[in-house]
């Protein structure tokens, strides 16, 4: 495993040189409006437009689904690629892929799970954003108890008929198609009776209502269908397979999988790096901030948090190195990561003293309120994908061999 | 324990202080329900007239001031409590802003001039507000950058409460070397408000621009004497509403969790719902206890009152970012939402920190107090 | 309430006084061996001695049960007078009261639901530590399930017969009398079928076994019965009432409730006080430790949580503050103070650096190792008498009124 | 990010280390099984000569020395290894310690100093300690005062590991005002040796008096740049043993609370408790994560090594208190019993913490690194 990385060490190493290259060159325009920080808040129309057209952009240089396979519209490359492509991408401060949906969760598991026809159909225009993808997985009612959806999928001769209420679909009122859960047999045990589907977006019968966030800004949707209707191929997997594609495609979103098509490392640019530069931009009781032994004691803690996970990342592709609990680094890394940039953000906001109560839109507000902003939005990190509450159960539980909580 | 041990305040409370509590929570609740709060937010004030008149009516906009001058002439213990129910409604009306400038004006001011401006401000009719924060967020009156000259004001402050709506400002200025407290009308010549984008949209603020207004009149007694006496009231007040907010976080969540079903229970019945309220609980108790210290120690003029307000300030801001971080946590998906109430506590619990020294920065001074100074 | 206190301050003070003078001449004198912290830890004979010999002579100068009624024994002065003689013991530093669980548990149900003839019998005793109590409830496999206890009681004629096996019993090997919780229903109810006991220990069928502690100390002991016998008087209150008993015990040793003989302030003599003595005389990085601000602000945050604890448990005797949550403080206390004196007396040995690691009997130890046994003892007070777990239950639904966690 | 960005270390394990780790836990499972080291409590070496020829054997003791002088010549990664199962199991044999003084010699000494220690060290025959720890505490070798005058040392050390059992101390001290690295067997005259009482009694410590003992050689490198070379490596392997000790706590208190049964279930199913082990778990692997990378920063040669080691240290005796302090509480009344493993491992945890550094002193260092010195 070690020796592979150091064979491939050069090549990586001109690769990476070729996309900050054209990284360089093909930084896009200012739009003259406020970017989202993430793909959760795409709220209008320019945003969306601006951030669909680099996607395309970043695809047509060769930087998206760069592992993924060639007859599909991907690189072909080995693993390691798209991991160069994510960090230059994140260290130039370009903007973020918009179709995370579709590189990280939806293609994974249609490559995984799909027909032949199905990756056609879907994988090459899941790239290039051609088509954008939401995710329906949970319900006003079926939150951290995702098996508990009520969303009825009746099949009817070569169709499927789907009725019922999704909540926090980002993406939903721009996306073409949509990964679905629906209970297809209600008299099934709860998890047995779930079905995966590939549902297309814009037909009769659904309808997308938006939700506004605690920033004040949207991009959050509620879906409702009514009697919507769509072909019988777009199941994916089996009848009744469907918590089992849940599981892995929130075992992408956790990150306690590889594999995705782009994207992952740039949902926040906010970091340690970030609070560094602001803690030596900022002054307190009339002294720089870096000079108050508290301060530099939070860094350092932060420093080592951020270190320690960067490190762990790397640990889990050396087998050798997580033998003992295999699981335990790919499942914890959602609950640190998370936790760790909301305890960052804050202090963040809190360094700044009483700047730290400005927002978005005061032209005192220290890096134009993006501190506050991100902070608020941490919590789309800790509660999506599954609670922090949650991902500590399936530690416990799978990791530490304790009994299930019921 | 030396400093510790010496602490000598009595907590007290009397029949006429339930009562006040009983009915500020009662008229708060009514007159400035969440949904009121809410229904403000893009009201380019941000705070209902109305809501001032009966606050006036009910004598708490000069709870602090002289009887003589027409205030109530009451004392910490009713001002945190006041402090306290405003916290948990979000109050917008900016009641701590006007009390507090009340105050400047009353321990500041000669005889001659807490008879001219005492009066209208308890009696509402004049809104104040106390302007002592830099640009930079320095706060303390010795810091200020205000100068006169010629029987002009130049410079800024910023972060003031209540900036658009108070009528006059009370800011620390420099005077020939010496700081005193200056009285300006918002509609002075030369004075400029510009209103600030909050975080906290239940409470405004704003920046001043004194481009050569004059002063209404300089407070008699030095700005660091007349400070003296304010922060440890401010100090108490502030965590007093904090404490109030934090209750109130606390409240919502754990009223959500008693209904909120997940796996066939209420998500309250789960111990990571539980435990992480209940020290949201022990937080936010010991905090209040500490304000109710502090109070007390206010009114007694003991010594102990610079010691016990730092503490409640620091203690309650520590609880108040626990007790709202959890509570939009622990609502899930809706908490993420505009519409969930807990991002509003928790907007004003960030807005609350920095104001007058965030916790590490009252540690520094507890520890400066108990231990002494650091050698330099 | 307020005005009660105002009324009696005057005479309080001089009580204080007489009390400071007394002990400031009947201090005992060093008893050349090592003393224990508390009451959990009495090991050898020369220390039961000498700590039963201290309680007789503060009863017998008038400081034990300085508020229970004079027909038992007791003082008959008013609430606040206890208090008093605990702060004034605790500030002088003499050794604690070895008859804790008589003052402060027995003593209290007893007064409550005894009969004149009990309270004839066991009061004035345990007040004069001349007969020593100890608790039987904990078994081991009735731990935080206390009401899951095994051991039974029979009727037999005038007579009731325990069989059964206790743990966790502290003065165990001493001990005249034992508050004893035994099932004498088992086809009730889980709590119905408990009742409460004033049990003689000195008598056929009752084996002691000492159990040695984490510190090396002994002091616990499990107790076997084996078809001991006792009178039928020795039942306290009705007989299915053991478990309503046994709560209002527990009030009593979770500090939730008021009216102990004495002694409670006094289990442990380390504090936020004994923790600045210590960080005044340490030496870190070649710095005296109190100039460095991390040091100095972790003595500020155990300076704030002491002092709003004592202000709490001053709020709790103010109905009017404490209207909204009246059981909120009383509840609190024990597992806020508890795990306040754990991180206190941890931080405690940190600060000390390298001598951190030496324990008692090592004449470089600082203080001679008290603080690491205080440390390590410590967990007694997070898990005796409901574990920080077990009482975070009950906060959260007594008080928050959150549902049941089973 | 800077300091942070430009860390270059790359992780990587062979599969000889893999076998190595293998080995270790196997051997260290029957020979210092958890009742082995209690068997040794009350044995006044407090160590069994038998484990020791064993690891001698093994090749373990001569781990990181030079091949040509019978050492493994291996480097940073196995001794973490080791160092890591060795924490496992409490292992009493001074493992660490004789291979951190073999590394002294091998760094400091000339040729001929090398050629004459090295190989009895590497075989085990002689047993080797580092002792460089005053009385106060200060641990570095520019604080040593102990001194040499005429051919004789004056001075004290303490928290000596193994001081009872090492036939040589490798300790600093102060020869014309420069500090040099001597060589003193205890069975010197004028060497006098003193257990301590300590609150780990699987780690004995002790203090040397120095009343003209001569020493056998000074190494010919100033002390300072042995421990250059020392210090990340001592680091590391603290750090190893802290995060392997954290973890055998961890597995102990999940065991238990997997079949420990109140409220009709095994407590662990209460995420009152499952929680806190799963945050303990994070802890322990992340500064496993950590230990990795220091030791591979060292064996890559790497700058960022001593960065990477503070943070392993401060990380893993953070991590080892949490877990240790869980595993008692968990426990309950079992675990504030003499027959529970885990206080064990707590005193460990506690003894450990301030070895080389506690997590304050280390992080303050950090943060010199990444931020630049504080202004004096």
């Amino acid at each position: 495993m070690a020796q592979e990385e150091i064979f491939t060490q050069e090549a990586l190493d001109s690769f990476r040189a070729e996309v900050r290259r054209w990284v360089e060159q093909n930084r896009p325009p200012d739009p003259g409006f406020v970017l989202p920080q993430t793909m959760l808040s795409v709220t209008t129309d320019d945003q969306f437009t601006y951030l669909r057209d680099w996607q395309a952009k970043v695809y047509d240089a060769g930087f998206v689904g760069v592992e993924w396979p060639v007859e599909y519209g991907g690189g072909g490359r080995p693993r390691g690629y798209q991991r160069v492509v994510d960090q230059e991408m994140s260290r130039a401060g370009v903007p973020f892929l918009i179709n995370l949906v579709g590189l990280a969760w939806a293609g994974p598991v249609i490559l995984a799970y799909g027909t032949e026809a199905q990756k056609q159909r879907f994988i090459m225009k899941a790239l290039r954003a051609d088509e954008i993808w939401c995710q329906g997985f949970s319900e006003p009612s079926a939150g951290s108890d995702l098996a508990s959806l009520q969303t009825r999928a009746v099949r009817n001769g070569d169709e499927w008929a789907v009725s019922g209420h999704k909540v926090w679909t980002s993406l939903g009122r721009y996306a073409h198609q949509m990964i679905l859960l629906a209970r297809t047999d209600p008299d099934a045990q709860k998890h047995a009776g779930i079905s995966f589907f590939l549902a297309p977006m814009k037909i009769e019968g659904i309808e997308v209502a938006p939700l506004t966030k605690l920033t004040g800004e949207g991009g959050f949707n509620q879906i409702f269908f009514d009697d919507a209707r769509f072909p019988a191929e777009r199941l994916l997997g089996q009848e009744g397979q469907g918590w089992e594609i849940a599981l892995a495609t929130l075992g992408f979103e956790r990150g306690a999988s590889d594999g995705a098509a782009g994207g992952r490392s740039d949902v926040y640019s906010y970091d340690i790096g970030a609070l560094i530069e602001l803690a030596r931009e900022t002054v307190r009781d009339g002294r720089p901030a870096l000079e108050d032994p508290s301060v530099r004691d939070r860094i350092a803690r932060f420093a080592t948090e951020a270190v320690a996970m960067r490190f762990s990342r790397l640990r889990t592709r050396i087998p050798g190195l997580v033998a003992d609990r295999p699981m335990a680094l790919p499942l914890m890394a959602k609950v640190e990561s998370s936790e760790h940039l909301q305890r960052l953000a804050d202090y963040g906001c809190e360094l700044q003293g009483y700047a730290g109560s400005l927002t978005k839109g005061d032209p005192a507000a220290v890096d134009e309120g993006e501190w506050q902003r991100f902070y608020l939005n941490t919590y789309s990190m800790t509660i999506a994908g599954g609670t922090s509450e949650i991902v500590r159960n399936i530690l416990g539980e799978k990791v530490l061999g304790l009994p299930k909580t019921r | 324990m030396s400093a510790l041990d010496s602490i000598s305040t009595r907590l007290a409370y009397t029949e006429d202080q339930a009562l006040l509590r009983d009915e500020a929570r009662r008229m708060l609740a009514t007159r400035s329900s969440i949904e009121a709060v809410r229904a403000l937010h893009p009201d380019p004030v941000g705070d209902d007239p109305a809501v001032w008149s009966e606050l006036a009516q009910l004598g708490w906009l000069g709870l602090l001031a002289s009887e003589e001058h027409g205030g109530a002439g009451l004392g910490a213990v009713e001002f945190a409590i006041l402090a306290e129910e405003a916290g948990r409604t979000l109050l917008p009306t900016p009641l701590l802003a006007h009390v507090l400038a009340a105050k400047v004006v009353d321990v500041g001011g000669s005889a001659a001039q807490r008879a001219t401006w005492l009066p209208p401000l308890a009696a509402g009719g004049l809104r104040a507000s106390w302007a002592h924060v830099e640009v930079g967020g320095t706060w303390r009156v010795d810091d200020t950058t205000v100068e006169e000259e010629g029987g002009r004001l130049h410079g800024t402050k910023a972060f003031v409460w209540a900036a658009e709506t108070a009528d006059v400002f009370c800011l620390p200025v420099r005077v020939d070397g010496e700081v005193r407290i200056a009285l300006v009308r918002r509609d002075a010549v030369g004075l400029h408000v510009q209103g600030e984008a909050g975080l906290d949209r239940t409470r405004r603020q704003g920046r001043i621009v004194l481009d050569g207004a004059a002063p209404e009149a300089l407070l008699e007694r030095p700005a660091s004497e007349v400070e003296a006496a304010i922060l440890p009231l401010a100090w108490t007040a502030l965590a007093a509403e904090s404490v109030g907010g934090a209750t109130a976080a606390l409240d919502l969540t754990a009223a959500y969790a008693a209904t909120r079903e997940q796996f066939g229970k209420p998500i309250g019945a789960f111990q990571a719902i539980k435990h992480p309220l209940v020290n949201v609980l022990i937080a936010t108790e010991q905090a209040r206890s500490l304000v109710y210290a502090a109070a007390c120690a206010i009114d007694q003029g003991n010594d102990d009152a610079v010691l016990l307000a730092r503490m409640a300030k620091a203690g309650s801001a520590d609880a108040y970012g626990f007790a709202t971080s959890r509570a939009i946590q622990f609502h899930g998906g809706f908490g993420f939402t505009e519409d969930c109430d807990a991002h509003l506590y928790r907007r004003r619990a960030l807005a609350s920190r920095p104001a007058l020294g965030d916790p590490d920065h009252h540690r520094a001074r507890i520890a400066d107090q108990i231990l002494g100074a650091r050698a330099p």
